[in-house]
């Protein structure tokens, strides 16, 4: 049985335009222990998907369809009080704003206590200590939990986040673009401790990237979303090697690398769609070299092609 | 979302920009109002039934007469001891020709005294913001001074000075209400010369006033409706105050003039409730139509509100 | 630590400049503007020869507008003001016997009007779209587009004239009552409409603020942060967002004691409350120069401290200035 | 009138020599009378480099390494505290902006934001004109309209009718972007600081406005600064390269040298830190730690040495000079220099 089950997932926000369809039909799952990596270009949902599954949505967002089973129960139709207590207890976030994401008027120590007490019955003593041994464990020297977040750096802070995610002791982490505002060495160093982390707890973990060299190095599966949907799902070094959809190819060439050949970039003509008025049949169609009539009329469904490397496009294969 | 954006997306066309205000509940509101106020100001001659300053018509009425309607309530009031529609004052003067008249000093002043706050506030604002350095110092500690004084007892001041007129009240308003406009744009031209087609203008060879008239103004102005907007009710209300003090324009009948006089002549123990009543719900209404055009053009020009992520 | 220092130091050269320049504008207005100046400070035909030259002799009436300028100073630093025309005594006993009423009057409404702002901008923040934000913003809208001596004398015809439940005019019955607490009781009798008056023009600007501060908080990413930690969404809304949006309205408060005081004197006008609103209005009404250019004069240097206090309370309030970094 | 072509006898279109600027720090009236010497940022310290006609120069490091405020000051956009700037073999350090006016249709800029880019009330036609309008370029608008309209040809934004009258937020931030070019391409320029062109923008739709911008570049022999932090990108980009580090070039050469056998421990430890889009890849391990320090207060000697794995005494104490090595790269490392 899977941790997470996300199925058939609908997320639309309501603007004074008409619905912005950013999350249409999607389905994954991410097993125990497992490193899962959720990648695409700005605007394609991705971060709604996160969102809809802690069920915090911004205003005028709406989940419409769909069900995220999570530990055998459906989240989408818990009671609200329910789906608080699972909210960082069982399924934590670190966000992409890692610059605001923390309290400025509150000491950064009292946000992680804050974290255990909700959660658990402990004294503020005994989770002001565990809050010490969460700072050391991310390597931050533990007198530094009585400092305010506008005395630490961008690094030091996805750290506290970090440290803050892991209070207590979730099944769950999703990380939205944790290293994107980040220097290279430092991003280097956060994605280091993450995947060092998520190996000695054995976490689950969703990340959310743009940044297929991200996905390169972190996951055991990727799924590539496009426009609101998943367009290819499968183990990362499958992708990689193999990419199906004619999006994950021109996505993995237009990646620059610092190391093997130098070859020129190429790039996907085009612009991503507009997802109040999505294109008809498949999404990428008007990008797409390969389009046929059929793709521009009927939707491919995201089909197992063997190994369990799910695809939707019509001309696989 | 960076400000660039939102600011590009509400970029629209006239036309656009009209059908957008006009979908705005309070936008649509303000103007309906207002309108009602122009046409009042504009046919005052036309609208009003009796002359409501002129000596010749005292006695019209008798004084604190209460309006006919009242009749409705009361059948016992003799007729002769009813007047009009708003009754009339400590002369005998018709109240509702006065209260049309009135609309005509409110307009003005508030126009005018906004239009010199929002042209010397604006100035002020780009040069302090433009520039900065010294100059914006300078500008702008003196700005906060005029913001901290409190701002009537320095009005009272200035117009016992020059005297009353409404040329003196235009002023006075004008020229301590500016500093709070010039702080708003300020801040936004700080925002606006970081931009990056400010500094392409200036890598392409533009000079100093090119890029302010062409790059910085025009990204400045929805500010500079939206507080005119404000100030014209901030205006009408301090003119309101300043003639209830009996600071107004004698030869000019204002709305706070009336409630100057109807204080001065105890219309308040005689419980002259139609003589109070009309010339503060004209106010009122002037003022709300104002804020509420300001309201409306804020959320179309300036979406930090909307827009959410 | 120094961070905090420094910007006490910056905020103390500030309120003592904007301090100076108040004082010298002063000086200036009643010099520089057409009539006569020295007719402004002394009058000849009311007060006595020997006054007459007092006052002369002190503020050097026939000297060049510099010395003047310096005796200026030097009065004020020795408390001196001037001499009222009308009420025939020094400028500062004057004021100083209606300074009390003004600050007990302007203290009491803009409590009420402060929590009053604050609690209903909360509110309609927290219950943002609904009847209840939409009533709240109404009310508050319409009650600061309204002439707040027009809804003086609205509260006045009713509730004094025609229902006769308070009294008219005055800061205390004549007599006074026997007994402090009968006396306490008598002053707040009177001071009832106006301090409903002033709390009623005040508060929406407060609820605005407040509500537009908290809305703009509410979006911020550690509120999102807070909610995915599982917090109650009360304590979200006390312990996250509040805090974050009291901060501007502890300055705004400050900002609009200006506005505050504008209003006081009209207020006091309309209920002729013995304060320096009031005191404004007939020094006008009596072209009593000194004593109107006295009264201006101390409710700005009121109004300058009070800024001033605000001030360093949002220093202290603020960690990001108490413990220095990017904040200020 | 023809366009004379003037060869210049130098082939180097720049020439930065010990550029320095220090920002003071904005300080109120009044504190900066109390305290005599107000706080310096030592943005830029003493960089020194030059760029060959129609090459693609490279300049590379974290956030606050000083390289787009020393793109900056080559266009004289922020006035440099001190060192040289030659350009076209005219030193321009000291020129007014006046004098510099000519000057400047040979110089242009393409910054990293598109959406702060473009003024939002311009249409596309003024924006791109806007550079002809101030140097008085074209005689007629018919010659002006023309001119704009082959310049969208160019960065493939066609038809050009159809986007001359656009407003900035009617595209795409690809197309704005391909706006930007145009804009800094249309005089012509010997010269183009192109500071983060496409960092803001989607993966998928990157090397179609560098793609734009090289063949730009083909056309004119343009040479191009090309800032960056991305190293993969600027590998693929750029012939020469400079990495920067807290206000100073600390190795530079050409670009396939520096990057595959880096020899400053922080360009190993930065090009150590790319990420690589291959799963198979192993990751190399980064030997440096903390983040970079403030360059209010830089530290002593090499300013790389508190982090610095190889740190000897010397290097706290002793800052490096640059010198060049026998594959022609220059470096600054005490490693090298033998102290």
């Amino acid at each position: 049985m899977p941790l997470l089950q996300v199925k058939n997932l609908k997320t639309y926000y309501q603007t004074a335009r008409g619905y912005v369809k950013a999350v249409d039909g999607v389905n994954f799952q991410i097993e125990e222990g497992e490193v899962f990596g959720l990648a695409g270009e700005s605007g394609c949902g991705k971060t709604t998907v996160a969102l809809s599954i802690i069920r915090l949505l911004p205003p005028g967002g709406r989940i419409i369809d769909g069900k995220i089973i999570f530990n055998d129960k459906n989240i989408l139709t818990m009671s609200e009080e329910d789906i608080r207590k699972i909210r960082w207890k069982k399924i934590a976030i670190v966000f992409q704003g890692a610059m605001n994401a923390l309290n400025p008027v509150i000491k950064v120590g009292d946000q992680i206590v804050e974290a255990i007490t909700t959660h658990e019955n402990v004294s503020k003593e005994d989770a002001w200590k565990r809050t010490e041994k969460l700072f050391e464990m991310v390597g931050i020297d533990p007198s530094r939990a009585k400092d305010y977040p506008h005395e630490f750096s961008g690094g030091m802070k996805q750290r506290v986040m970090i440290a803050m995610a892991l209070a207590c002791n979730p099944q769950l982490l999703i990380a939205d673009e944790p290293a994107t505002a980040l220097d290279v060495i430092v991003q280097a160093q956060i994605l280091k401790l993450m995947r060092e982390l998520q190996r000695k707890m054995n976490l689950s973990m969703m990340l959310i990237t743009h940044d297929l060299s991200i996905i390169a190095e972190t996951c055991n599966k990727v799924a590539i979303m496009y426009a609101g949907k998943i367009v290819e799902y499968a183990d990362t070094k499958r992708i990689f090697r193999d990419p199906q959809h004619p999006y994950t190819r021109g996505l993995i060439n237009a990646f620059p690398s610092i190391r093997g050949p130098k070859r020129k970039l190429i790039s996907i003509p085009g612009t991503p769609p507009d997802l109040l008025n999505p294109p008809s049949g498949c999404r990428f169609h008007p990008r797409c070299p390969y389009t046929n009539d059929k793709c521009k009329k009927i939707e491919p469904e995201l089909k197992d092609i063997g190994e369990r490397h799910y695809v939707a496009c019509h001309m696989s294969w | 979302m960076s400000l660039q954006k939102l600011m590009e997306e509400h970029i629209k066309s006239l036309r656009e920009f009209a059908n957008t205000f006009f979908k705005n509940k309070f936008g649509v509101i303000g103007v309906a109002i207002l309108s009602v106020f122009i046409f009042m100001a504009i046919f005052a001659p036309q609208i009003s039934p009796y002359n409501p300053m002129d000596v010749k018509s005292i006695g019209v009425g008798k004084p604190f007469s209460p309006p006919a309607w009242i009749k409705i309530f009361n059948k016992d009031i003799p007729d002769d001891s009813v007047f009009g529609i708003m009754g009339t004052d400590e002369l005998g003067r018709d109240i509702f020709s006065q209260i049309i008249y009135g609309s005509r000093i409110s307009l003005i002043v508030g126009f005018a005294a906004s239009f010199t706050a929002v042209f010397i506030g604006t100035i002020i604002g780009l040069i302090a913001g433009y520039y900065g350095g010294i100059i914006d110092e300078v500008l702008m500690r003196f700005a906060d001074i005029l913001l901290i004084i409190p701002g009537l007892p320095l009005m009272i001041v200035l117009a016992a000075i020059l005297g009353p007129s409404i040329r003196n009240i235009i002023l006075v308003i004008g020229i301590t209400s500016w500093p709070s406009i010039a702080r708003i744009i300020r801040s936004q031209v700080l925002t606006v010369k970081e931009m990056k087609f400010v500094e392409f203008a200036r890598a392409a060879g533009c000079g100093d006033n090119y890029i302010i008239f062409k790059h910085i103004l025009p990204n400045v102005m929805p500010l500079v409706y939206v507080n005119a907007a404000i100030n014209i009710a901030n205006a009408i209300l301090i003119e309101a105050g300043l003639s209830f003090l009996g600071l107004g324009d004698p030869n000019n009948i204002s709305w706070g003039m009336m409630l100057f006089f109807a204080e001065q002549y105890q219309a308040l123990l005689r419980l002259a409730w139609w003589y109070i009543f009309p010339p503060g719900i004209c106010i009122l209404l002037v003022v709300l139509s104002f804020i509420f055009i300001g309201h409306a053009l804020d959320e179309i020009l300036n979406p930090r509100l909307r827009l959410r992520r | 630590m120094s961070e905090f220092r420094g910007y006490i130091v910056r905020r103390t050269i500030y309120a003592m400049i904007t301090l100076f320049l108040t004082i010298t504008i002063n000086f200036f207005i009643f010099r520089v503007m057409p009539g006569d100046p020295v007719s402004i400070m002394v009058s000849e035909r009311i007060l006595k020869p020997a006054v007459v030259e007092e006052v002369r002799a002190m503020f050097g009436l026939n000297l060049p507008l510099w010395q003047q300028y310096i005796l200026y100073i030097r009065n004020l630093l020795i408390g001196y003001l001037g001499y009222s025309f009308h009420w025939k005594e020094p400028v500062i006993n004057v004021i100083m016997e209606r300074m009390p009423n003004t600050i007990l009057l302007m203290g009491v409404s803009t409590i009420f009007s402060v929590i009053i702002g604050i609690v209903l901008g909360i509110l309609a923040a927290w219950k943002r779209g609904t009847k209840i934000d939409v009533t709240i913003l109404t009310s508050s809208l319409t009650f600061y587009s309204l002439p707040v001596f027009w809804i003086g004398m609205m509260l006045l015809m009713l509730f004094g004239y025609y229902l006769g439940m308070f009294p008219i005019a005055g800061t205390m019955s004549r007599p006074p009552p026997e007994g402090f607490f009968e006396r306490i009781l008598d002053i707040l009798h009177h001071m009832t409409l106006p301090a409903i008056t002033l709390t009623l023009i005040s508060y929406g600007e407060y609820t605005l603020l407040m509500r537009g501060t908290l809305l703009d908080v509410l979006t911020q990413d550690y509120i999102v942060t807070a909610r995915a930690k599982g917090l109650p969404e009360r304590r979200v809304l006390v312990r996250h967002a509040m805090r974050n949006a009291l901060l501007p309205t502890v300055t705004a408060v400050a900002i609009s004691l200006g506005f505050i005081v504008s209003g006081a004197t009209l207020t006091e006008t309309v209920f002729s409350w013995n304060g320096v609103g009031r005191l404004i209005y007939d020094a006008m009404m009596m072209r009593d120069y000194p004593v109107l250019q006295g009264a201006f004069l101390i409710i700005s240097i009121s109004v300058i401290l009070a800024n001033y206090v605000a001030d360093i309370v949002y220093g202290i309030l603020d960690p990001r200035i108490r413990y220095g970094g990017q904040g200020a | 009138m023809p366009h004379v072509v003037v060869i210049s006898m130098v082939d180097e279109v720049l020439k930065v020599i010990n550029l320095k600027k220090y920002f003071t720090l904005r300080r109120g009236l009044l504190t900066s009378l109390i305290k005599r010497e107000p706080p310096k940022v030592k943005a830029v310290d003493g960089v020194s480099f030059n760029v060959k006609r129609g090459e693609i120069f490279g300049l590379a490091g974290e956030s606050g390494c000083g390289k787009t405020t020393t793109g900056r000051c080559i266009l004289r956009l922020i006035e440099p505290t001190s060192g040289k700037i030659i350009f076209d073999g005219k030193d321009i350090t000291n020129l007014s902006q006046g004098e510099l006016k000519p000057l400047r249709k040979d110089m242009q800029i393409i910054f990293q934001d598109p959406y702060e880019s473009l003024n939002p009330r311009m249409r596309v036609r003024d924006i791109i004109a806007e550079p002809l309008r101030i140097q008085r370029i074209c005689k007629s608008r018919r010659e002006e309209e023309e001119m704009v309209m082959k310049m969208l040809e160019e960065v493939e934004l066609t038809p050009p009718e159809e986007f001359m009258n656009r407003l900035p937020h009617e595209l795409s931030g690809g197309q704005r972007q391909r706006v930007a070019v145009a804009r800094a391409f249309i005089l012509k320029p010997k010269l183009i600081v192109a500071d983060e062109p496409v960092s803001m923008l989607d993966i998928s739709i990157r090397s179609e406005v560098l793609n734009v911008m090289l063949r730009e570049r083909d056309t004119y022999g343009t040479s191009i600064i090309f800032i960056t932090h991305d190293l993969s990108l600027a590998r693929h980009i750029c012939e020469r390269i400079a990495i920067m580090y807290l206000g100073k070039i600390i190795e530079m050469g050409d670009v396939e040298t520096i990057l595959q056998e880096p020899k400053h421990p922080y360009t190993q430890a930065l090009t150590a830190a790319v990420p690589i889009p291959d799963p198979d890849h192993k990751r190399e391990i980064i030997p440096i730690k903390g983040e970079v320090p403030s360059a209010l207060n830089p530290p002593s000697g090499c300013r790389f040495h508190p982090r610095c794995p190889y740190a000897k005494d010397t290097c706290g104490k002793i800052e490096p000079e640059t010198i060049t090595l026998e594959d022609g790269r220059l470096i600054a490392c005490h490693l090298y220099t033998g102290k």
